[in-house]
């Protein structure tokens, strides 16, 4: 059982900063023990579009991919994701990977009211 | 287990102030973090990222060595050398998440 | 958490940031929050901001839609950008600094966006 | 026919700046008289993306489909769309708006080149 | 048309440099954009977006008020008054490229 | 265009944008290509870079792969940040504040990324 809970804000998207890697960093080394909370705010959104095939860097949507494998919640803005082409139907988007939601900004009060921890990466 | 049953426990429930700082030591936010952690009883400082570049030149904090944590790969990318100044650790998340998920801490990332 | 303190170093409009961080803060009203002006974010400070012609939101409008949430100017960031002679939105509150890193460390989570 | 031709270079995604909005205003007054080139670098390349819809700001993938459609020539860098999930084919992602192409970084030289002035909008 | 059939010409062949800055005062790019108007022989600057912040305080730039034009638009969102200071301008964007595309002008972005 | 000044105001490794500049600059050989390191972009030119770990790209390599661009650094920028007692590229020219305003406004085009 995992104990104690820690909530990751994100609002860079993928490859333009460093701060999705080092935010997969520091969700795979809480997850052995910990609740993993991260909730993809503003550019985030895009962190979790299909199809991504960098050349230089780590594959963002690869690794948050697995850290919802892991257990992660992974949850997207809708505001920030349907301004950007990425609509949910049913908090699905057709062009994200799978077991990352799209769901309200409430959620991501919730996350918080419900965390031990908040760390936010942001540029 | 503690009280909670949730959290690793800290010396006698005292505050422990965590700051990750993965900003540059010109940026608004740095001095914002080194200010807070000018004011903390007790802070780590934790710099990944371009947070390592604030091991260029004094010691960005009035903290000991050991209180302050740099992570290697960023460290070597950069160029930069940690010198006396900084503990490096290839295990840094691992120290981080141990640090912050402590019962008596709260973290503040930059 | 139960309380929860906004960091805003951007300035309003520019980018998408101060809009995020205030609607951020407006769900979040069940704990206590606190939206923390510092460096650029205290030109949101700025009274008479009408973005009408720009066809974006009223970030102004927002700060008075929200009683509930406590607005923290950081005076010396308002003193470098020769704000302190310019009108500003009496929603806002002007702290020194001493007293606004106070309010920051008092704060159980920081959120800088 | 335009006379004198500017490039602009944008290297920030929709909404999170307003550099695409303003692009878009430098662009459509630069139309009335001069050759128009945008290349879209880095996170910009997310800014043709197929169905955004802002609810508080300008669609931008819109805004600049108008501008191809005006005569703007608007090309994408493949190095930065292929990493977030638009690979091109012959030039075109399906994720993106039509007219507006995935070519070469090659081509942003050739626009520097070729152009009497340069405009680049990043944060 | 002139000479190249391409461009608005300028008075007399000399230089002159548009400056679009759209940063705020405190940025690493304004300060550079003011340094390098400081050095021009002819300047305009153009303020756009955060840029119109520079007009609070003192001009941001030894310019004539002719020599400084502000967007309306960008002005009144950031409630920002640009009194004597600047020429504002609702057909911003129209006047810069009237004066970038002209013949002996050079365009620096901030 | 027959000459263009590439102006780096972002250090390395934390954004792509030192990495996108330094592509961008690689393909514009054909005309006059200096790349300026400016605030933040002089860490640029720390010496002994080493990526790997990072798993992201050497930029340091990049530096020395295009002997026809001219890395220029402005000094002042390196003073601030302590870098002028450090090791620095062999590769990057300093210039006073002088030199490197004159450098940008000789270029025919500035892009700042």
């Amino acid at each position: 059982m995992r104990m104690g809970a820690i909530t990751i804000i994100l609002t860079d998207g993928p490859y333009i900063s460093e701060y999705a890697e080092m935010a997969y960093k520091i969700a795979k080394a809480a997850l052995k023990k910990h609740e993993v909370n991260i909730f993809l705010y503003l550019d985030a959104v895009h962190i979790p579009k299909k199809g991504q095939n960098p050349a230089f860097f780590a594959n963002a949507g690869e690794l948050f991919g697995e850290l919802a494998a892991l257990g992660a919640r992974v949850e997207a803005c809708p505001r920030c994701a349907t301004a950007r082409g990425y609509a949910p139907v049913n908090g699905e988007s057709e062009d994200y990977l799978g077991a990352i939601k799209i769901t309200s900004l409430y959620r991501l009060a919730e996350m918080l009211e419900e965390s031990d921890r908040v760390v936010a990466l942001s540029r | 287990m503690n009280r909670k049953g949730e959290l690793h426990s800290g010396p006698a429930n005292q505050r422990k102030d965590i700051f990750l700082l993965t900003k540059s030591p010109h940026s608004d936010r740095a001095r914002l973090c080194l200010q807070l952690i000018a004011q903390s009883e007790d802070a780590v400082l934790y710099l990944a990222g371009d947070g390592v570049y604030n091991l260029l030149g004094e010691s960005p904090a009035a903290l000991s060595r050991e209180r302050i944590v740099a992570c290697q790969e960023d460290l070597q990318a950069r160029g930069v050398l940690a010198d006396e100044n900084a503990t490096v650790s290839v295990d840094f998340y691992e120290l981080l998440i141990y640090d912050v998920m402590s019962e008596t801490a709260r973290v503040y990332t930059f | 958490m139960r309380s929860i303190f906004y960091l805003l170093d951007s300035a309003p409009y520019g980018s998408e940031k101060a809009f995020g961080l205030l609607n951020a803060a407006a769900v979040s009203i069940r704990m206590d929050v606190a939206v923390g002006l510092y460096a650029d974010g205290v030109f949101l400070a700025l009274a008479g901001q009408d973005s009408q012609a720009l066809k974006v939101p009223n970030l102004s409008d927002i700060i008075y839609a929200y009683p509930e949430i406590r607005f923290l100017a950081h005076e010396p960031s308002l003193a470098e950008r020769d704000l302190l002679s310019q009108s500003l939105t009496e929603r806002v509150e002007l702290l020194d600094e001493e007293l606004f890193l106070n309010e920051v460390l008092a704060s159980e989570s920081v959120v800088i966006l």
